[in-house]
Formats: C-alpha cells, structure tokens, sequence
C-alpha cells in the first residue's frame, strides 16, 4: 500500500493527466499507407450483446475473405472494433471517435433503432456513411447511411399477406414496448382496417418484461385466429413458457414472430416455439451455394452449432457491398461511395440477388418460415418477386417520401 | 448507526487536489482535440451530479440509487426545448409523426422558449426532488429502505418514458439537435464554449457545496448521519435538512443531465434507468464519498476506465466494474480521496 | 402544596401499552420550578419509558402530560424540545464526528430553522453559552478533539452539558452516572446541584449513593404505577419499597 | 369488465404474488437478521435456473424438475454462504455500504453465467404433467402456476416450522428482535447469520428452479425479478415472514388487476406509487411489533 502521501498524490495525478490527453479506443492508430480502416460499432457488452456479437463475427468474416483475396482497391482493410454498450449515448460517441480519431472510410454496426437515431447526427455531421443491417420501423432516410435491414414493407406486411391468403380474419398484437413494435403495429393496423379484418387487441409489455398473465388473460378471450409477436430478446421465453402453461401452443393458435431468428429459437427451446412462423429475409435453411459457403465458412469459425440469423447476413453483405461500390466508385470517399452502391444493379449474396434502390435502402425478397423441431425454419411461401423497400408506408404516413 | 470514519471536518484538510483539477480542466481546451475535449467535458458534467451524491451520501448518509431520474429530466427539459428551437411554430417534431399524432402536446408547447426551458431544467428535478424527500422522510423511513425506494424509482421512471413513445422518443430518446439558444451545435466554436460552461458551472457547483459543507448545515446534515435521534432530541426537524440536501443534489443531477445532452446530443431512457443511477454511485465511492475533489476524480476516471476497457476487454469490463466496486467499498470506504489524505479507515 | 403558578410539569394518569405490557399504567407526578426529582425503580418499573412519554417519543394510550399548562402529549419531539424540555439518553448521544464545541454549537442554537442555518463557524450570540458550558462541564481543554474520542465520563459530561446548552428548562437525565467511577459520579451530582433554581431537573437513576448525594426527593415507580413520595431517608426506611426492591411483596 | 377476466386476474394475482414470496422470502429473512440488503439476490435466483438446467441434462423430463429442487437449493445456499463469509460479515455495520458492494457481486456473478453458459439463456422446459390446465367456471388454471403456489405456500409451511419448532428457528428469531441481547446472552450471532444467509439464498435457489418453468433462464434474469422483491420487502416491513407474505399477495394481486386496464409498463407505475403511498400510512412495514427498543 502506498503510504505515503505524495506517493498517492503523484500516482492518481499522473494517471488522471495520461489518462485524459491519450484519447482512448483501442483501434490501431492512424492506418499505415497502404491500408483502409473501416469502424465496426456493436454493442460488446450490456443487454443488447447477445445479439449484436454474432453480428460483428459476421462484419469480421466479411473483412477477414476480403483481405484474404486481394483487399479493395488494392489496400488491405483494418476493421476498428468499438462496444457500443448497448447505450445510444456510447453509439454516438464512438462513431465520432472513430470517424474523427480513428478516421475510418465507413462504418457498419448498430442494432436497436435507438442506437441508429444517436448515430445519425455523427454521420450526417461528419458526411460519412453507416451500413445498418437490421430490420426496423422505417420512416427514415438520410444519405448518410445504407438500410439494408427490411423495411416494414418487406417484413411484416408480406406476413400480413401471407396470414390473410391462410384465411386468418383477426389479430393480436403483442409486443415489447419500444419503438419497434408500436410503429410495425400502427402499420399493420392500418393495413389490417383496410382489408376488412379486424384487430382484436394490442398488449405491450416492458423490454425485459417476465409477466405475461394478463397479457395472455386478454388473448384467451378475444380467441383470436393469429397473433402477431413483435416482443424481443427474452421476453419471447417468457410469453411462450406461459402461453404453454395456459395450454395455448403455437400448433393450436399461429404465433407470427418478427424478432425470432435461428438463435432465439435454439435459445429458448425448440420444443418450445416449434411450430410458430416467422418473417424474415433470410433463412439458415435457405436453398443455394452462396448461403451453403457463408454457412459453412462461419461455422468453420465461430463454432459447428453457431446459428445463423437475418441481421448477420445482411452485415454479411454490407461489407461486400462497400468493396463493390467502392471498386465501382474507384476511392474510399464516402459520398461516392454511396452514390455508387445505389447503381451496382444486383449483386449476389448468401439470401440470392439483391441491389440497392435509389433510397438507400435494399430491394430483396421476404420469406416466411416455419419452426421445424431441429431448430431450423422451414421456408412455407412461395418464392415471391422481389419487393422494392418503402420507408414511408403509404397507409400509415401518408404524403410522405423519401428525398436524397 | 455507521462506524464509519470519515476524514476531520473539511476546512482543517489542506486540500491540493482542486487545484490540480483545476489547472488541468484550464489547459485541456489547448491540447485536447474536438473528441476528446467533448468526451472529457461529458464526464465533467457527469461530475457535477457525483458531486451531489457526496452531499446526501456521504455528508448526509442518504443514499440514492435514483439520481438517473433527475439527470433525465435535465437532459429531457433541454432536448425538447432543442427539439422545438428548429421546427418552425406549430410543426411536431419527427417521431411524434410516426408515432399517429395528431398535434403537438400541451405540456409540450412552452418549451419552445428558452427562458421556459431553462427554469424547467433548474425547478422541475428540485421540486419533484424535494417532494419524494418529503414524503419519504417525514414517515422517518431511510436508510436501506430509502436505497430500495429510489431504485424502484428510477426503474418507474425509465419504464414510463419508454412507454409513453409519443411524446417522450420512447426507447430511441431525443437526438438529432442542431442548435442551443441559437449556437449552431455543428460549429467547432459552439463545443469548446459549452466545455468552458460547464467547467465553469462544474467550479460554481464545487465552491458552493464547499461551503455549505463548511456551513452549520452542513455541520448539522453531517449530525443527522450519525445520530440523528439526538439531533431531533436537540429541537432540531432533520426532515427539512434531508429534503434540502436532497433537493439540492437532485437539481445538481438535472443541470449535469442538460449538460450532458448537450455534449452527447442524445438523451435516452439507457441513461435513466436502474444500472446507470447506480454507476453514479461507483463514481462517488472511487472517488470518495466524503470529498467533492475525490467525487469528480472517481467520475472522470471510471468513465474514462469505462471508455478505453470495454472496447479492449468486453468480457473483463463487468468483472473490472464489480470487483472494484466491491474492494473500494470493503477496504477503501474514503475512496482514493481517502488515500490522498493518507486515512484509509 | 405549592401554589399552582409553580406547577412546572403535570403528568396525568398517564398509560402507555406495548402490545398487551403496561410500561406505565395510569401513572402521575408533578414536578415544580426549579425542583429536582429522583425517580428510583427496579428495572422495568417504567422509568425509561416515562422520559420517553414526556419528550413525545412515545405516545402515551390515554392521559395527559402538561407542561407549563400546555398538554404536550400530542406534540412531535422538537415542537416539545422546542418548548424547553430536552433529555439526555441512557446510551450517551453525542456525536461521534463533531468536535465537542461543535456539539455544544449544535445544542446551543436557538434559531433551528434550515435556511438560518447556512452560516460559516458559531455565531456570536452562541459563543458565550458555548464557553460557559464547557468550563461547568471541564472539558474546556478538550474542546477541539471530535465527540467520539471522549472518555465514556466525558462523553456523559458533553451529552449533560448539550442537554444544558439548549436553555431547557426541564431537564431529563436517564442514568447519567452510568459507567462513571466514584469521583466522576459525584463531581456529576455537584454539577446538577449547581444548576440551582434556574432549571428543573428529573433525573432517573437507580445508583443510590449517587441519589443521596444529590439529596433531593425521591419518588419511586414499581411496575408503571406510582409507589412512594418523600425525602431519600423516609423511601429507605419503608417497608413497601424495601419490599418492591428484595422482590417479595405485592 | 366481465367477471371471468376478473376472475382470471385474481388467480393470476395469487400465481403472481407467489412469484413475488419465493423471489423476496430469502431476502426478507437475511434483512430481518442483519438489518442488510443483499443486492445479488438476483443472481441467486439465476443460478438456481441454471442449476435446474444442468440437472435437467442429467436427468431429463418430470423426475428432472423435482431432483432439481434440492440441487438448486443446496446450490445457491453454497454461494450465499460464501458471499456471506467472504464480504458480507465483513461490512456487518455498514448496510448502504453490504448493498453496494453485493451489486458488485451481482455483476461479477451476471458475466460469469454470461462466459459459463453463454449470453443467449438456456432451454428448461416444464416436464409433461405440468404442462396442461384446468378449465373451472371459465376461468384457465395453468397446472405450471398451481405447482408453484403449491411450492410456494410448501416453502412457507416449511419456514414458518424451522423457525416455530426448531432450535435454530428460535436463535434466529432471538437475533432478529434483539441483536445485542441475543449475543449477551451467549447465542453465536455469527453463525446464526451465516445459516439464515444460507437459507435465504437456498430459498432464492428454489425459487429460480420455479421462475424458470414459466420465465427465461439468462444472465440478466436476476435483474428482473429483484425490483419487485425489494418492493415487497420495504412493503413488508423489518423481516417479518407473515409481513413479507402480506406484502407479496397485496402486491401481487394490485398488478395483475391494474393489467385488466392499463399496460403492464404503466401498472409497474402504479405499483411503485402504491408502495410509496402505503409507507406513509405504515413506514414500519405491514406488520410492526411495537419493540421497547432503546435508542435506536
């Protein structure tokens, strides 16, 4: 113990001093000439870890082939990793260090629509660009950031279609009470009115919330013929361990999950959810060599029994589609960048082809899957065209649209 | 009753940790780059809410799990106001759009003007402060329970704004700010101004909690900690002594909060909630709960910590967080203040 | 008996109930201006909780407890500290982290309003009371050292001089020569003999030496009930208290 | 508000309230003892889920759930004993400083699970029997939510005769009225604290086997059910089992009729506005014996 006073002074005054003026991230410095640093921001920590690491393997995969088979442009890319912690504060912050400090080309990350929101500014601010792979609520458009996540349009209305060609006429929406859920629902409802169906109810409950009773009291009254699952994370163990017990599976009543991927299901237990339908663009089970190779190859090095979900793929994609634009565009800057990713046309990927409307946001097709009891979706529509991404439904917001 | 020692009354301790604090906040803006000065000046504002921990906590023997509340409602005050300051008279911000509408909330309207917004940051977390004290205290509940209570708060408090999406931005908070009281928040001039007011509301705040630290209220607050049947045995209500500390810490906490959104441009119920009132309290126990110097060094170091670790170690981060916590509340209980003044415990 | 005007402190049939045990059953004293009474009892006989009852710390059940004419009984304990009774606990109260002048600054405040409170050091007005107090408690020398390094005999002599420098006028002393040694104890009795007719002073205590030294009279409590009134001599020679003590009558 | 919802909520009320009594009985009984909050009960709630799944991998189906119970039980109790020993004896004196330096061992306990068994949670599925319900005057009683009242009235029955009939039932209530005097008078308070630590964590350990037959067994799933513990606690007043239990159902039922008309984010509102108001009426608790206690 240092025991002396000066001793401590001097110790707690110089790490204070050194600690402050140094700066801090862990990114390499400043990328050596021959090579492109690019930001990938996630949460490595907090509530929102489990979900967005497997996401960053992805984004690491994607670099690690790139650099493998020759770099872009013939540089080698340096990816800077940052927990974004699950805080939109930190999100922020750390997209301004790594565009201002670590001065990368671009960024790929976020996860949660809070997290975006707080990044948007950084970005708009500073004229760079951020790949965001995961399905939102839409109503946002910025130049500064690519959507490759499904728009609301491409999710949970192609699942509204398919529950009405299965003859289902009434809906229950239950949903975690964030932003999410509520704006899906609004959309949905509206489109729900306007077929002549009808909503029999809407519950939503706090993130992380266990209690279901009353939620499920409500549901087993209005009997109704779908429900309609927007809650996230571990609330889906808890709604479906209490529907169970009040003797309501996903066999006898159809449960639509929008926030229920390979992983969650293996999470929670097959036997749980099996069964139940999801939406999503992208399924494990999906047909093609292309998926069968980025199945395989993230496998091979995250672990046999690593699932595979949406948001990976699509991050997955992301970094392959900055090299192709960049190559296209013939330099890392940003603003070209972009502007060369909406006119690539379509490019092949593990989901099959995709490209990039002149919105930012990507054109691709949805599927509907079933849970099978080995943890895997069994895709049950049929292959539809592909659907061109509208971040302003025309129902909901009407009027509105998206000017770049 | 606690068998703590806290260090001799402080106007005896020759203190020459402020100082130092002091030259180093005075060079930061020459030799810091943009990002590194908005990220020390966050962590200054975040201070000023440990400095307030270190009157109810430490001088007080109140411990609040809460204070996140408070900082919310600062940070929340200035973003509506920023929010309104861009739009042109009667448009709704963004989110209220999307989340169907119509108009804009009543209660909403008035902070459109900044001297509305500004006495909103200063009165509403003293005055719902100062009401919660109150009613806790004058049923002499305190103590674990108090603890207890406002951890339930700040749970309550987080649930409610991300419930109420409409009018709050819900889960996603408030961002997207262009400009304060007509500084453009863009302009490099803006964010070395709003470190300079917030070093200087940092050094308004350490002055006049000095002195009333040194004060017979504060002599009396500290009284009420250790004894605080023979205090009210003595003709003294403790009641109103605790709701004032409180009140005072809790209007501290709301400037930190719009402070702090100022800087972040960002305001979110993540900042509000259980597991961030309680990192406040870390700050102060590392820091050392009875010094306001030691409370402002315990922010900037674990949020400096927090910064540089959790994007290394993701893994270590918790166990780094816990385990100190656990020795410096253990075996350090006046913090590194305390090893300063060479009185461990 | 003494005319009404110096009737200081009335308690009347005064019962306190905890739970089914009556601490005190319809109990009731008088107490004059000036006067200083020895309450004496076997253990439980309800002392502790009669000083409870007349500083509002404890609700009595039914009766009254007046004070200077006023019932109090209903009052909360700074209103009736405020109206000039303080005690001193049986378990020395003072505070650990205040030097001893800051206690006694702390007790010697008239004003206890927290907005009067924001001053710097002892104001002046305080400081004369403060000084006297110290010299009668002999702790003058020792003024600067915190409250919790005092020996228990001066921790008792702080908390006594605290109870004094709040200008009470009724002073409650529950056991005030508890821990203390011979010498200590009688330089205590000197020092309530020296308060004189300024203060009334109700001192609970069941050390007998110390009761005589102090020669006032003695009203003794058996089981929450009045027993006996009178000089310490007439209380020893009777038998019912003898009785009440050796624990074979009534 | 039709009368079979009502009634649905009500049982719902008591299904709740017996969540809220297994999550807040240890607690209650560590508090009564030593006047001290042990933040990582939480935590010991989690393990007692992650210990049901491990007996579960042993010995899968209905025999798995009812051997899990004792495993999860003896577990927690294990590793609560040795929070005890190892911080909470030491900081005896000091309750605010005993519940923040135990939220310190509920993070270093929430990333161990979290390297241990992975972030995602893992799978404990309710055996067979208890997967049906019983359908009386319209009104569904899912026989999962009736096992665990079951258990949770079991697990008082049990309590209240350790602590009526048995020797240590008699320290333990010895320390709890009158720490000093019980000490005076010879009993080892220490080693009293250390076995009601160890049963109240045991408790917590059986109630995580519980939770996670109708909730998820993660990392942060302490976190979840702590809040509404500690509620019940304050509620409940200075330890006391019988205030506890009050506490638990009042609680219980407030929130799941609130849910029949608001939110469930609202009605967590409402129950904390409750509790806040209830202790201006009772700051001692529902059930306070009136204690001569000298100067406190």
């Amino acid at each position: 113990m240092i025991r002396t006073r000066l001793g401590t002074f001097a110790v707690s005054a110089f790490a204070l001093a050194l600690a402050s003026c140094s700066g801090s991230g862990t990114g390499s410095d400043k990328p050596a000439g021959d090579g492109v640093a690019v930001g990938v921001l996630h949460s490595l920590t907090g509530t929102m870890a489990i979900s967005e690491i497997t996401v960053k393997n992805a984004e690491m995969l994607a670099i690690e082939e790139i650099n493998a088979s020759g770099g872009v442009l013939g540089k080698s890319v340096t990816a800077v990793v940052e927990d974004g912690a699950s805080d939109p504060s930190t999100f922020a912050q750390k997209a301004a260090k790594l565009i201002e400090s670590d001065g990368v080309a671009t960024v790929f990350g976020g996860w949660t629509s809070a997290s975006r929101k707080a990044m948007l500014p950084v970005f708009e601010r500073t004229k760079n660009l951020l790949w965001y792979p995961v399905q939102f609520e839409g109503n946002e458009c910025s130049p500064n950031i690519m959507y490759s996540g499904a728009q609301p349009n491409q999710q949970a209305l192609p699942a509204l279609e398919w529950a009405m060609a299965q003859g289902h006429k009434t809906y229950f929406l239950v949903g975690s009470d964030y932003v999410y859920p509520r704006t899906a629902n609004l959309i949905l409802k509206k489109h729900i009115e306007k077929a002549g169906m009808k909503v029999l109810g809407e519950s939503y409950v706090p993130l992380g919330g266990t209690d279901f009773s009353g939620v499920i009291a409500k549901i087993q009254q209005a009997r109704p013929a779908i429900i309609i699952n927007t809650l996230n994370g571990d609330s889906n163990v808890a709604f479906f361990k209490q529907m169970q017990a009040a003797g309501l599976s996903p066999k006898t009543l159809p449960v639509m999950s929008f926030s229920i991927g390979e992983q969650e299901a293996k999470a929670m237990g097959t036997a749980l959810v099996e069964g139940s339908y999801a939406a999503w663009n992208y399924f494990q089970s999906l047909p093609g060599d292309a998926n069968a190779k980025f199945v395989a190859a993230y496998q091979k090095k995250f672990g046999a029994d690593a699932a595979i979900t949406d948001p990976m793929v699509h991050a997955y994609l992301d970094v392959y589609a900055w090299k192709a634009a960049a190559e296209k565009a013939g330099s890392f800057d940003p603003d070209a960048v972009r502007k060369a990713a909406v006119s690539l046309g379509s490019f092949a990927t593990p989901m099959g082809a995709v490209s990039f409307a002149p919105n930012q946001s990507l054109v691709q097709k949805a599927f509907i899957g079933k849970l099978k009891p080995d943890g895997q979706f069994e895709i049950v529509s049929q292959p539809g065209a592909d659907i061109q991404p509208e971040p302003y439904d025309a129902l909901a917001f009407p009027g509105k649209s998206c000017k770049l | 009753m606690s068998k703590l020692v806290p260090p001799a009354p402080l106007r005896r301790a020759k203190p020459a940790l402020p100082w130092v604090l002091l030259a180093l906040g005075i060079a930061a803006p020459f030799y810091l780059g943009a990002y590194d000065l908005n990220l020390l000046a966050r962590f200054m504002a975040m201070a000023i809410l440990a400095m307030g921990l270190v009157l109810i906590w430490g001088h007080g023997g109140i411990l609040s799990l809460g204070q996140g509340v408070f900082f919310g409602l600062g940070g929340y005050a200035i973003a509506m106001h920023m929010k309104l300051a861009d739009l042109p008279a009667g448009e709704m911000p963004d989110f209220m759009v999307w989340s169907g509408r119509e108009a804009l909330p009543v209660w909403w309207e008035p902070f459109a003007s900044p001297a509305f917004a500004l006495a909103a940051i200063l009165i509403v977390p003293t005055l719902l402060g100062a009401l919660f004290a109150w009613a806790v205290f004058h049923r002499r509940v305190g103590g674990t329970y108090f603890a207890l209570i406002t951890q339930a708060l700040a749970l309550a408090f987080a649930t409610l704004i991300i419930s109420r999406q409409d009018v709050t931005g819900g889960f996603n908070g408030l961002t997207d700010f262009y400009s304060v009281f007509g500084f453009g928040l863009a302009s490099p001039g803006t964010g070395t101004g709003l470190y300079w007011l917030t070093l200087a509301v940092l050094c308004l705040a350490y002055l006049g909690l000095r002195w009333l630290l040194a004060s017979r209220f504060g002599m009396l607050l500290r009284a009420t900690r250790d004894g605080e049947n023979r205090v009210r045995f003595l003709g003294y209500a403790t009641t109103p002594f605790k709701t004032v500390a409180f009140a005072i810490a809790a209007l501290l906490a709301g400037i930190a909060g719009a402070l702090f959104t100022l800087h972040a441009g960002v305001v979110s119920p993540a900042l509000i909630g259980v597991v961030p009132s309680i990192e406040m309290v870390v700050w102060v126990a590392i820091g050392g709960r009875y010094s306001l110097a030691g409370a402002i060094v315990g922010a900037l170091l674990v949020n400096l910590a927090r910064d540089a670790v959790s994007s290394a170690f993701p893994e270590l981060w918790l166990y780094l967080m816990g385990a100190l916590f656990i020795v410096v509340v253990t075996l350090f209980p006046n913090g590194l203040a305390g090893l300063l003044k060479g009185n461990r415990a | 008996m003494s005319a009404v005007a110096d009737l200081l402190l009335s308690v009347d049939g005064v019962t306190v109930d905890y739970s089914g045990f009556k601490a005190l059953d319809a109990f009731s004293m008088t107490l004059n201006r000036g006067e200083t009474r020895v309450v004496i009892g076997p253990n439980g006989a309800g002392k502790s909780t009669l000083c409870d009852t007349i500083i509002g710390r404890v609700r009595p059940s039914d009766g009254r407890v007046i004070f200077r004419g006023e019932d109090i009984s209903r009052l909360p304990e700074p209103a009736i500290v405020g109206r000039g009774i303080c005690r001193k606990f049986q378990a020395p109260g003072v505070l650990p982290m205040l030097s001893v002048r800051e206690n006694l600054a702390l007790a010697a405040r008239r004003d206890r309003r927290w907005w009067k409170s924001v001053g710097i050091g002892i104001p002046a007005g305080d400081r004369q009371v403060i000084e006297e107090t110290l010299e009668l408690v002999g702790l003058a020398e020792r003024a600067d050292i915190p409250g919790g390094q005092l020996a228990h005999g001066e921790k008792q002599w702080l908390e006594i001089g605290m109870v004094m420098a709040t200008g009470a006028e009724l002073l409650l002393l529950d056991e005030p020569t508890a821990g203390m040694g011979p010498a200590e104890t009688s330089r205590t009795a000197e020092l309530i003999l020296g308060l004189g007719a300024a203060r009334s002073v109700l001192v609970i205590d069941h050390d007998m030496s110390f009761v005589e030294q102090l020669g006032a009279p003695v009203t003794v409590m058996h089981q929450g009930r009045f027993l006996k009134q009178g000089s310490i001599a007439e209380v020893r020679a009777d038998p019912d208290v003898a009785a009440v003590y050796l624990g074979h009558a009534a | 508000m039709d009368f079979a919802l009502f009634l649905n909520q009500l049982f719902n009320g008591f299904s709740l309230a017996s969540l809220y009594l297994l999550a807040s009985l240890g607690l209650a009984l560590s508090f009564g003892i030593m006047r001290v909050i042990n933040m990582a009960h939480g935590e010991m709630l989690m393990l007692g889920g992650y210990l049901a799944w491990l007996t579960l991998l042993v010995v899968p189906g209905g025999a798995g759930i009812l051997l899990a119970v004792p495993v999860a039980f003896a577990g927690a109790a294990a590793m609560g004993g040795l929070i005890q020993t190892s911080l909470i004896r030491r900081l005896s004196s000091r309750p605010l400083d005993t519940l923040l330096a135990t939220w310190g061992v509920s993070l270093i306990l929430q990333q161990a699970a979290r390297d241990l068994f992975g972030a995602i949670g893992v799978e404990v599925r309710a055996p067979d029997w208890l997967m049906g319900s019983f359908t009386v005057a319209g009104v569904t009683l899912p026989s999962a939510r009736l096992f665990i009242i079951a258990v949770a009235v079991l697990v008082l029955g049990a309590l209240a005769l350790v602590l009526l009939k048995t020797r240590i039932g008699l320290l333990t209530r010895a320390v709890n009225q009158d720490r000093m005097m019980a000490s005076a008078v010879g009993i080892d308070v220490k080693r009293v604290d250390f076995t009601v630590f160890c049963l109240g964590s045991g408790i917590a350990g059986l109630a995580g086997v519980m939770l996670a037959l109708l909730g998820p067994v993660t990392p942060n799933v302490g976190q979840s059910y702590i809040i509404p513990a500690f509620l019940v606690v304050v509620m409940g007043g200075l330890g006391s089992i019988v205030g506890t239990t009050t506490a638990a159902i009042v609680l219980g039922v407030f929130s799941a009729l609130a849910q029949m008309f608001v939110d469930v984010s609202v009605a967590q509102m409402l129950l904390l506005v409750f509790v806040i108001l209830f202790i201006q009426i009772r700051p001692q608790g529902v059930v306070a014996v009136r204690t001569r206690q000298l100067d406190v």
